[in-house]
Formats: C-alpha cells, sequence, structure tokens
C-alpha cells in the first residue's frame, strides 16, 4: 500500500462523509427544530434524484436538473409538511416512525407509477469530468472533489444561516424553546413548513449530485436514509456540527474498512476467505463504532440540549 | 364478558374458522394464509411486550425474527446433512427442540442488544435498534456457511409429534395453539407485578425509580422476553415458507411488525392478532386490484396513523382501559 | 445524641458558573420535621435532586441510614428507605391509585419479577395497598385512574406511597403547594402523626404549615443555608429577616 | 402481491371458462414486477408472453404475480398457485435466492419447474431434479466464459462481485478456467452504491483487466463512477453487467466493455430477428437477455404441450428435453442435468443510431456445458 492510495481512500472517505451530512443536516435540523423523526429523508433524496435525471434529459442540461432538484425536494417537502406532518409534531415517535414509514411506501411506488421500473440516466455535466491529478501523482475523479467542495460551501453555508440571519434566530429558538418561539410572536407553522422544505431540499440535492454518479432507481434512497440515521445518532440527534463530524467519521470508517479490512484478514486467510470475511466485518463497521459510541456516550457526541 | 373480551374471542375463533372452512372448500391456500396471520401475530405480540407494555419502539425486532429463522433453518440443515453443529452437537428436525433453541438465543441476543439500547431513550432508541439489527442483517447477508443473501431451504418442515406438520391445516394448527400460549402469557405479564413495574416504566420512569425499582433492570427483561417471543415466531415462520433468508432481518421486517401493532390496537391484547389480520388481507386483496398495491397500503396506514389512532380494536371495542 | 438519619455534608454542586449548592450541611434526626424554606431560586430543587440522587454533587457527601449514599442511583436510595414525594405529582398516570400503591408495595418487596400471578388477583398485595390507601383516606378512590384523580387526592396518593415503602425518612417536596386552605389543614394534621412513623424533611412555602410542624428550620439562599434552628430561633434570627423575609428593619 | 394480470388480455375469457378445453395448461409465473429489480422482472414477463401470443395458443392459462423480490412472498405466491390456482408449471423468477425458495418444494409437490433466470449451482448438480429445467445457462457459464477470454491477452486481473452466494460463483467460475495471475480478488457489499473505494484499489493494483459482476443499480453505478476515475484499464463482465435494460442508465461509460453472453440483438439468424422486431413492435423497446430467456422457455414448454399432456409427467419431461425450437440463440440443447448446452459470444457495447446495445465480436465457447452436471444423476 502507497501513500497516494492512502491518500486516495481518505479522500473518498471524506466525499462519502461530506454526501451523508447533506442527507444528516436536514434530518438532524428538522429533529432540533421540530422533534420530528422522518423516515421518509430518503424519498426525498429520491425525489432530487428523480427531477435532475428528467429535467436533465429533457433540457440536456444538469445544472438546470439541479436546480430541478432543489425546487422539486423543496416543493415535495413543503406539500408533505403541509398535509401530513404538521399532524405529526405533538405525537409521539411511534405514530412519527410509522407515517414516515407510509410515506416511504407511497412515495416508491408513486415514483415507479411515474417513471417506470427502469433507472434512468444521469450523467455528470462535461465541466466536471474526468480526473485530476493530485500532488503525489494519483488520478482523482474532478466530480468527486466537486462534491467535497459543494458540501463544504453547504456546511459553511448552514452554519452562516443559523448563526447570521433571521431565520437562523429563529430556528436556534425553536431548537432551545418551542413556547417561546410562539411567544415571540414567530409564525410557527410557516417556520416549520420552511426548516422542513429546507432539510428535503438538501436531501433532494445530495440525491440529484449522487444520482449523477450512481444509479437514479427507486429505493435508492433508503440505504443512504440508513446511514444517515446512524450519522446523527452518533453525532447526537439535532446538533448539525455532531451531524458533520458524524458523517465525516462514518464516511472514513466505512471506506477505510472497506480498503483496509481485507488486507489484514489476509495475514491469517487465503485471499478469496480473507476478501468474504474482511467485506463481512466491513459491512458491520460502522454499526459497531456506533454502537461503541453509545455505549460510552448514550446520547452521542454532541448531545443536543433537549431530545 | 365485556366489548373487547367479546370482540378478542371473535377474532380467536374466526382465525380458527377460516383454515377449516378454507380446507373443506377445497382451498388450502387460505390455510396458509391464516398460518402466515398466526405467525406475524405472535411475532408482533412478542414486540407489543416491549412497544406496548413498555413502550419501548424498538425497530430492530427483525433482528430476532430472524434469529429464529436462522435457528430452524441451521438445525434442520444440519439434521438433513448430518454433519454435526458445534462440538459435537448434531442439527435436529424436532420442532420442540428447535423453539427452545431459538427462544434461547433470541432472548440472549436481547439480552445483548437491550443492555446497550436502553441505556439510551426516545429517538436514539429507536435508531440503535436498528442498528443493531442491520448490523445482523448485514452479517446474514455476507456469511457464506448458510447461504448468505441466498437464504437456506429447509426441504422437510421440521416434525412435531403427532402433527403431519407439511399438511397446512395440520401445521396451522400448531401455529394456533402457540399463537394462543403466546397471547396467554402475554395477558399474564401484563396482568403480574413484572408487569405493574413495565407498564409503569412507560408512564413515569421517574416514579418507579422512586419506589426503589430500576426501570433499566425491569425494561431489559421486558426486551428480552418480547425478543423471545419473536425469536419463536421467527423459527415458525422459517418452518412455514421451508426457507429463510436475510429479508426475514429486513429494516422492512421490523416496520411491519410495529405496523401490525398499531393498525390492531398498541398495547391491546389481540391489537397483534387484529392487525396481522388486516395487514395480510389488505395485501391480499389489495394485490388482486392494482399492481400498485404498496401505494394504497401506505395510504391506508397513514390513515391510520392520523385519524384512527386505537387501530382496529379501538374502533371495534373503544377505549383501552387499565385495572 | 441520636445518630441522625440522613447527614449532608459541605454539599457543592455548580451549573457553569452558577453554584447552586454551596456548602451546604444539613441533618435530619429520627422523630423530627425538619423545614427547609427559602425564597425562589434558592436552591431547594437542586438539593432536593442531589439527595435522590437525580443530580450528582460535585463535592460533599451524603449519608443516609448510615451509609455514604454519594454512589447510589435514585432507585438504590429508594431501597435504602428514601420515601419522596414530588412538588408537581409524579404517579403513573394510566394506573388506578391501588396499582400505584401495589407498585410501591412490590418495590419494597422486592418482587417485581414476578410474571405470572395477576396483581389483581393477589390478596396479600392488594390488602397491604389498600391499608396505606386508607391511611392517607382514598379507600373510596382505589379503582380511579391516577390521572382522574383531583390534585389534593394526588398528593395523597403519593404519600400512600411513600408509605408503603416504609420509608426511613421522608422528604416531602412542598406538599401544600395548591392545596386549598382545608386541604392544607387536614394535611399538617396528617404530617404531624407521620413524624412517629419517620422523621421529615419538608420544604415547604406554605410558612403557617411550616411553624405549625416543623422542630427546626433551615434557610437556604442563593445555594447557602444561612440559619439552622428552632422555630422560635429563625423568626428572630436577623439574618432571615434580611435576606429572606425582606424585612430591613 | 395477487396481481392478476392474467395472462395480460388473451386469455381473460378463458380462465373463466378455462374447463371448457380439453387439456388447458396452467402456467403461474412468479416475477419480479415491483421494487428495484422490476425492470428484469418486467422483460421476463414481456418475453414469456411474447411467445404465448405467437403461438396462437388458446389452451394456455399464465397467472403472472409479482414478488417484489422478496423470498417469503414468492413462497407464499408459489404455494398459492400450487395450492389454489393449481398450475401445471411454475416459471419467471429471477433471482437465485427466490428461486432456491420456492423451486425444491414444487418440484417436491410435483410440479414442474422451467427457470428462465436463476441457475445456482445447487440445483444443478447432485440435487438435480427431473422436474427442474433451466432455459436460460446456469449461473457460472457467463463467467467461465470471461475466464477464458480473459486468458486471451490478459496476464493479471482484478477481479470483484458482491459478496452474496451468486457474486462468489461468479468468481469461482471465472477463475475455472482463467490462468493467468490474479491482481486482487474483492468482494463488495450487497447493494453497495460507492466504489470509490474499489477503483482506488483497482487503480493502484497493477492489473491489466477488470472482471466485474455487479447486477442491476450496483454495475450501473460502478461503470459511470469507474469512467470518471481515470483509471483505463479494460472492463468485463458477464451479460447482465451491460445488458439492455441497464445500459440506458450507465450510457456512454458502457462504451467498449466486453461481456460474454449467449444472445446479442445482432445476431444473424432468422429466429433472432422474428423475436426482435417482434418484441419491438409489441413492447415498442430493445429486448434484454432475460427476454430472451423467457422467450426460450415459454416456447419450450409450448413445443412440449404441443406433443405431450403435462399430467403425464415423464411423456411431458421427455418432450422438454428435445428442445424442439428455434431458439434466437442459435445453437440450443438440454444437458442431462436438463440445463442448457449452448454458444457463448463475447459482445462489446457499442453504439448503434445513437442507441447503446451489444454487438457480437465472437464466440468464446462452443456447445458450452456446465461443470456441475456429471454430479447430476438422473
Amino acid at each position: 500500500m502507497t501513500v497516494a492510495l492512502a491518500l486516495e481512500q481518505l479522500l473518498n472517505g471524506l466525499q462519502l462523509g461530506v454526501m451523508l451530512f447533506l442527507m444528516a443536516a436536514g434530518l438532524t435540523l428538522i429533529f432540533g427544530v421540530m422533534g420530528l423523526i422522518n423516515l421518509a429523508h430518503g424519498s426525498l433524496y429520491m425525489v432530487g434524484a428523480f427531477a435532475c435525471a428528467a429535467v436533465a434529459a429533457w433540457t440536456g442540461s444538469f445544472w438546470i436538473g439541479l436546480i430541478a432538484s432543489l425546487v422539486a425536494a423543496a416543493a415535495a417537502g413543503a406539500i408533505v409538511e403541509l398535509v401530513v406532518i404538521r399532524r405529526l409534531y405533538d405525537r409521539d415517535h411511534l405514530d412519527q416512525v410509522l407515517a414516515t414509514f407510509a410515506l416511504i411506501l407511497m412515495f416508491s411506488e408513486g415514483t415507479r407509477w411515474l417513471f417506470g421500473s427502469f433507472p434512468l440516466y444521469l450523467d455528470i455535466p462535461p465541466l466536471l469530468q474526468g480526473a485530476v491529478t493530485l500532488p503525489g501523482g494519483t488520478q482523482y475523479p474532478v466530480y468527486r472533489l466537486a462534491i467535497i467542495a459543494a458540501g463544504a460551501i453547504v456546511a459553511i453555508g448552514l452554519y452562516m444561516l443559523i448563526s447570521k440571519t433571521r431565520l437562523g434566530m429563529r430556528i436556534r429558538a425553536g431548537e432551545s424553546d418551542r413556547e417561546m418561539i410562539g411567544a415571540l410572536g414567530v409564525d410557527i407553522r410557516t417556520l416549520y413548513t420552511v426548516v422542513f422544505a429546507l432539510g428535503a431540499a438538501l436531501a433532494g440535492f445530495a440525491g440529484a449530485m449522487v444520482g449523477a454518479l450512481q444509479s437514479v432507481q427507486v429505493g435508492m434512497g433508503e440505504p443512504v436514509l440508513i446511514l444517515a440515521f446512524v450519522v446523527i445518532v452518533i453525532g447526537g440527534i439535532g446538533s448539525i456540527k455532531g451531524a458533520l463530524l458524524g458523517a465525516l467519521l462514518v464516511g472514513v470508517t466505512d471506506t477505510m474498512g472497506r480498503f483496509l479490512l481485507p488486507q489484514i484478514f489476509a495475514f491469517f486467510a487465503p485471499p478469496a476467505q480473507a476478501g468474504m470475511i474482511g467485506g463481512a466485518v466491513a459491512s458491520m463497521l460502522i454499526y459497531i463504532v456506533m454502537a461503541v459510541i453509545l455505549a460510552v456516550k448514550p446520547r452521542g457526541l454532541f448531545p443536543a440540549a433537549h431530545a | 364478558m365485556n366489548r373487547e373480551n367479546l370482540v378478542n374471542f371473535i377474532l380467536a375463533v374466526l382465525l380458527l374458522a377460516v383454515p377449516f372452512a378454507a380446507n373443506m372448500a377445497g382451498q388450502p391456500f387460505y390455510v396458509t394464509l391464516a398460518t402466515r396471520v398466526a405467525i406475524l401475530a405472535l411475532a408482533a405480540t412478542g414486540l407489543n411486550l416491549a412497544l406496548g407494555l413498555g413502550g419501548l419502539v424498538s425497530f430492530g425486532h427483525a433482528a430476532f425474527f430472524g434469529i429464529g429463522g436462522y435457528v430452524a433453518g441451521i438445525l434442520a440443515t444440519h439434521s438433513f446433512s448430518g454433519e454435526p453443529l458445534l462440538f459435537g452437537l448434531s442439527g435436529t428436525n424436532q420442532m420442540w427442540v428447535i423453539w427452545i433453541v431459538a427462544v434461547l438465543l433470541a432472548g440472549l441476543l436481547g439480552l445483548a442488544i437491550g443492555a446497550i439500547s436502553l441505556r439510551t431513550s426516545g429517538v436514539y432508541f429507536i435508531m440503535i435498534t436498528l442498528a443493531f439489527a442491520q448490523m445482523v442483517y448485514y452479517f446474514a447477508v455476507s456469511w457464506p456457511a448458510y447461504g448468505g443473501e441466498d437464504g437456506l431451504s429447509i426441504l422437510v418442515r421440521n416434525q412435531f409429534p403427532g402433527v403431519m406438520t407439511m399438511r397446512p391445516l395440520g401445521f396451522f394448527l400448531i401455529c394456533y395453539v402457540v399463537l394462543l400460549v403466546g397471547i396467554g402469557l402475554f395477558a399474564l405479564i401484563r396482568a403480574s407485578r413484572f408487569g405493574n413495574a413495565l407498564q409503569a416504566a412507560r408512564q413515569n420512569e421517574v416514579r418507579v425509580a422512586t419506589v426503589g425499582i430500576q426501570p433499566y433492570r425491569i425494561r431489559l427483561t421486558g426486551f428480552a422476553i418480547s425478543a423471545m417471543m419473536t425469536g419463536l415466531a421467527g423459527a415458525l415462520f422459517a418452518d412455514l415458507n421451508r426457507f429463510v433468508s436475510p429479508s426475514m432481518l429486513s429494516w422492512h421486517m421490523s416496520g411491519e411488525l410495529i405496523v401490525l401493532i398499531v393498525l390492531g390496537g398498541t398495547g391491546r391484547l389481540f391489537g397483534p392478532l387484529a392487525g396481522a389480520a388486516l395487514y395480510v388481507a389488505f395485501e391480499y386483496a389489495l394485490g388482486g386490484i392494482t399492481e400498485r398495491w404498496q401505494f394504497f397500503l401506505g395510504l391506508i396506514l397513514l390513515v391510520v396513523v392520523l385519524f384512527a389512532r386505537g387501530g382496529l380494536l379501538g374502533l371495534l371495542a373503544g377505549k383501552a382501559r387499565h385495572g | 445524641m441520636v445518630e441522625p438519619v440522613l447527614e449532608i455534608f459541605d454539599l457543592v454542586k455548580n451549573f457553569g458558573a452558577l453554584r447552586a449548592t454551596d456548602g451546604v450541611t444539613l441533618d435530619l434526626r429520627p422523630g423530627e420535621i425538619h423545614a427547609l424554606i427559602g425564597p425562589n431560586g434558592a436552591g431547594k430543587s437542586t438539593l432536593i435532586h442531589q439527595i435522590c440522587g437525580t443530580l450528582r454533587q460535585d463535592s460533599g457527601t451524603i449519608r443516609f441510614a448510615g451509609q455514604d449514599i454519594g454512589g447510589l442511583g435514585v432507585a438504590g436510595r429508594a431501597r435504602l428507605g428514601l420515601g419522596r414525594t414530588f412538588q408537581v405529582s409524579s404517579l403513573a398516570p394510566e394506573f388506578s391509585a391501588l396499582r400505584n400503591v401495589m407498585l410501591a408495595v412490590q418495590a419494597r418487596e422486592g418482587t417485581s419479577f414476578r410474571f405470572l400471578k395477576p396483581v389483581m388477583r393477589d390478596g396479600s398485595l392488594i390488602d397491604a395497598a389498600m391499608a396505606m390507601l386508607e391511611r392517607v383516606g382514598l379507600t373510596a378512590r382505589a379503582r380511579i385512574p391516577a390521572a382522574e384523580l383531583s390534585h389534593g387526592e394526588r398528593r395523597q396518593l403519593e404519600i400512600a406511597m411513600a408509605l408503603a415503602l416504609r420509608s426511613r425518612a421522608f422528604l416531602l417536596d412542598e406538599p401544600m403547594a395548591g392545596m386549598g386552605p382545608e386541604g392544607s389543614k387536614s394535611l399538617t394534621r396528617f404530617l404531624d402523626t407521620l413524624r412517629q412513623e419517620a422523621p421529615i424533611l419538608l420544604v415547604e412555602h406554605d410558612m403557617d404549615a411550616v411553624f405549625a410542624l416543623a422542630d427546626r428550620i433551615s434557610v437556604l439562599v442563593y445555594g447557602r443555608i444561612i440559619a439552622t434552628g428552632t422555630v422560635e430561633e429563625i423568626r428572630r434570627d436577623p439574618a432571615v429577616r434580611t435576606a429572606y423575609l425582606g424585612d430591613h428593619a | 402481491m395477487k396481481k392478476l394480470l392474467a395472462a395480460a388480455t388473451l386469455t381473460l375469457s378463458l380462465s373463466a371458462s378455462g374447463l371448457a378445453f380439453a387439456e388447458p395448461l396452467k402456467i403461474g409465473m412468479i416475477t419480479t414486477l415491483s421494487g428495484g429489480g422490476a425492470g428484469l422482472g418486467i422483460d421476463t414477463r414481456d418475453g414469456f408472453m411474447l411467445a404465448i401470443k405467437n403461438s396462437g395458443n388458446k389452451d394456455i392459462t399464465v397467472v403472472t404475480e409479482d414478488d417484489a423480490q422478496k423470498p417469503e412472498l414468492a413462497v407464499q405466491i408459489a404455494d398459492k398457485m400450487i395450492q389454489s390456482d393449481q398450475v401445471d408449471i411454475l416459471t419467471g423468477i429471477v433471482w437465485s435466492n427466490l428461486l432456491m425458495a420456492v423451486a425444491p418444494s414444487a418440484v417436491a409437490q410435483g410440479k414442474f419447474y422451467v427457470s428462465t433466470n436463476a441457475a445456482p449451482a445447487a440445483l444443478a448438480g447432485a440435487n438435480c431434479n427431473k422436474l427442474y429445467f433451466n432455459a436460460a445457462y446456469q449461473n457460472d457459464n457467463l463467467h467461465e466464459a470471461m475466464g477464458e477470454y480473459a486468458n486471451k491477452g490478459y496476464k493479471k486481473m482484478f477481479i470483484l462481485a458482491p459478496n452474496y452466494p451468486a457474486g462468489k460463483d461468479s468468481l469461482t467460475g471465472f477463475k475455472r478456467y482463467y490462468k493467468g495471475e490474479l491482481a486482487a480478488e474483492v468482494y463488495t457489499q450487497v447493494g453497495q452504491t460507492d466504489y470509490a473505494a474499489e477503483i482506488a484499489q483497482m487503480r493502484a493494483s497493477g492489473a491489466d483487466g477488470i472482471f466485474v459482476f455487479l447486477p442491476g443499480g450496483m454495475g450501473i453505478a460502478f461503470m459511470k463512477q469507474f469512467a470518471q476515475s481515470g483509471v483505463k484499464i479494460p472492463v468485463m463482465g458477464p451479460g447482465f453487467s451491460f445488458s439492455q435494460d441497464v445500459l440506458p442508465a450507465i450510457g456512454d461509460a458502457a462504451l467498449g466493455a466486453k461481456a460474454s453472453g449467449q444472445w446479442a440483438p445482432d445476431f444473424d439468424n432468422e429466429a433472432s430477428k422474428k423475436f426482435l422486431a417482434d418484441f419491438q413492435k409489441e413492447y415498442n423497446r430493445l429486448p434484454s437477455i432475460y427476454a430472451v430467456q423467457a422467450y426460450d422457455a415459454a416456447q419450450l414448454i409450448l413445443s412440449a404441450a404441443a406433443k405431450a399432456d403435462v399430467t403425464d409427467a415423464d411423456a411431458f419431461r421427455a418432450e422438454l428435453l428435445k428442445a424442439d425450437i428455434q431458439s434466437p440463440r442459435g445453437n440450443f440443447k438440454f444437458n442431462t442435468n436438463q440445463h442448457p448446452i449452448q454458444d457463448i459470444y463475447l459482445t462489446e457495447v457499442v453504439k448503434q443510431d445513437g442507441v447503446l446495445t451489444n454487438k457480437t465480436v465472437e464466440k468464446i465457447f462452443t456447445d458450452h456445458k456446465d461443470a456441475y452436471a456429471k454430479d447430476c444423476k438422473i
């Protein structure tokens, strides 16, 4: 193993982490402000990817598709909030889990209804095609660097939004005291819809970005959703900072585990078996990490004030 | 007999009557459907102990369901092939033995998962149980010895003294009796001193601690018992399908078990049975009408959660009562 | 002198820069009612939380029934015989009054891990619980869910539960709060008899009750005990008059 | 589930009064019509129904149901089809794990199973069965062909598959014929969507060729990411990796990829041309290999039903074994284990008239048989 390869894998882990952060940020924001657990977040990710693929195919431009993904996911989020989610804030987590589980079924089947059963085509825009040579001589795909950059921009943007703007102030107020924010005269219903749509747009953005790299198909959001849950649980539910660090931790752990574990097992076992056992342990690794973290810190690394 | 008991009684009789009628009408498939209802109801009754009585929203009970299934599959495979299993012990095709092993292993797994998960609460608990189940799921998928993703076939259904288990009706009766025993146990536990403490811990954790009972121990015990019952259902489910695969461990399965309970009525004695019957009927009837049945299943579920919170039993038998 | 049941020595608790408990030393002797008074925000709740075990002190010791209980959790302290009631009633709301008391009885007996016998057909459990309800005068309300009981009845129910534990000391957190004058009077009479059972640490705002009941009074201000003494001593104490009663004379 | 798409529209009238016909044949098709793998099941169903429709045979009823790619659902449907619908033949399952759940117990109950795709080794060797036929291949075949192909010109291969039984069979099949050195043998998580870590390993491995078996969405993701990585090592795989159901989603990233297959749309025989034209006319898209396999399965059943009564299992089986059909694949015979003996070709992904498709390059195997037939004693 060379330093260049290790560096490349680290970048890969970073990129996965950034992508997870886009998902986890929305989830944790929605939980932090409204106390709502949203299983259908992965469906919004899917909506973003499908909107981007469909619009990109129609207009021929990935960038218009990307904008469409933001709009579509935010709109879907706002509609869902208005029709369904709004009735769930006062319910217990059980009801929230169930209702959003039901939404997953509806979104998945509905998307298949609209777009059919075959995966859609979505390509990387020409501007970001190909690979660049990194210092050290490794080639690395431009698009993955772009995802890392986009994630960093979103993270900074979110930080600015929450710490510097009026909306952010209301969000913070909502996180610390739900009754007080009502007393402050903020229209809490609108605030909730806006926050939910914002979280949805982030998920849709992630879906569109990743859709170009993977396959745009029904059910694509579910594996990401579960990873995002692992992220926010590790980070501390409700904490954006926790989501960022949790996402990077999960991304790097997962990538490095898949890369290193088979090699470690190769010291004890023949290559084919080492590959299988290493692969098996690698697929469980992040859950093991999560269990260890929660055994030590039951409320995650950065516990939010309530939850 | 109050109204809820009457509804419960009718449900129990109906579940018994439908397979006999179907058998006589030469429609043995409905016997299979009824068996499925009974097994799912048993699994959900197990979950109901944790969720309904203890307020522990476990989103990972598929792990126990699947463990039970794999116990049945693995023991049967070894019995069939004659290869020793562990420490020279051989497999078995006797349901009795399989059940005991399934219950014990599921209980142990429940203790292990519960010991860590119960340190958390609320959303954390939901998520961490989900994550543990995913861990078991990925283990099953990538462990090559017992079929991995492909699963494990049981060529001939396991045996039970005095019953022709390959006959749909014979196997149904076994499952039916086990379900009734499971529901009976649930009723006993709910009314017992332990049930007192478990339910009190759901209503008011501080109160339980203040009288000197550690909620953690009570919950851990409840969680393990719950895992055992769900594990037993898993073993039966494997025998019903003569097949076990990681899909029994998937998070959709965990979700479905919760759905069954809520459809029927959370914490109600016959809630899981009512929910399972309703769910299987939905699946069957909707599937006959449209290829998009999952969409409508979601819609119905949503409506139940939003507007009919007591579930089916809430509609039929009114509000739940507590002694 | 008799060995105190509860001994608190130099207890300190900080919340960030705020010192909520500042070197509190306090004891509770057999047979007495020791009242803890102080203005809002004086740190009474924080102190109670530390005694019950919901909060851990930063330094100092708490001894109860002859042993250091600093390492025990809420349940452990309760099992040693620390019975408490809450400022805002804390009950299992869906359970009947009877079943709430049963919970305390089975907790005292250590029989919570019995799975098969229905509590509602368990004669010894019912009798023991009914006896407690009778002592607080709730016999007629035994089958009513706790959530449907009146405010005063819930207070009585909490006391019945503490009684069922056969506590070695009672920690009563504002039992008079929200009670009408009639209720306060009868509760005062009841508490007066309760001291024979076990000593009471009484946190209370109702000064009439405090002066009527207390053998000793401690005054907590800004996390400190500024005075401890008999009713008369406290009435006369200039520091108390200044700091607490707002008397600048 | 219960999608009673009973034989699309053509036999609706018959199923009601089916008993009026002399010897009606009832086929139960269990396939994946919802969920992520629905594309394969839809092609299976459409290919199958095309052959039934072309035959004009009015005595055949096909009951189709969706298994949603869930084994326990497939079992439940199979139970229903056997117990309530009383079908004579089951078919249509795409996935090996679902097949393993259904086929052994179906044949144990005396029903025929004709597989349109899944072909696990477990049913090809010692556990083969008189009532179980496979019209597609044996799972290892296409991988074996690529192993054989890699011997020409590749000295150090990087091989990769998902960590599940079909993935392990795949790499085993490849290694059975490949004689060169292995740069690495990597197993990835089932359903994995990001292959950056594996691609980095490929780059660093010094391999001169890459063999991947990643069906469905996994393959789409891998090919797109590989194309962006700047790694220039040639990629090859079994036919499903670049089949018509995934090509549009992969896009130009698939261009030039080599694969093995028993059929490609450019096959120059009459049966293939007719099939292609009929399929495009009926469904307005290019068929995938799954459609061909299902089409042949239906043809096989039709050919046997024309000469024997399904209730006479031995006679029906004997007719099936003759494989008296015009397969778009060209050569098609059954081996002793009732799996195909057929030619396997090398194909390459090209763009024709703006549509990505597979072009035949050369024949790798002639009359290829699987490795398990020798263990089958029937």
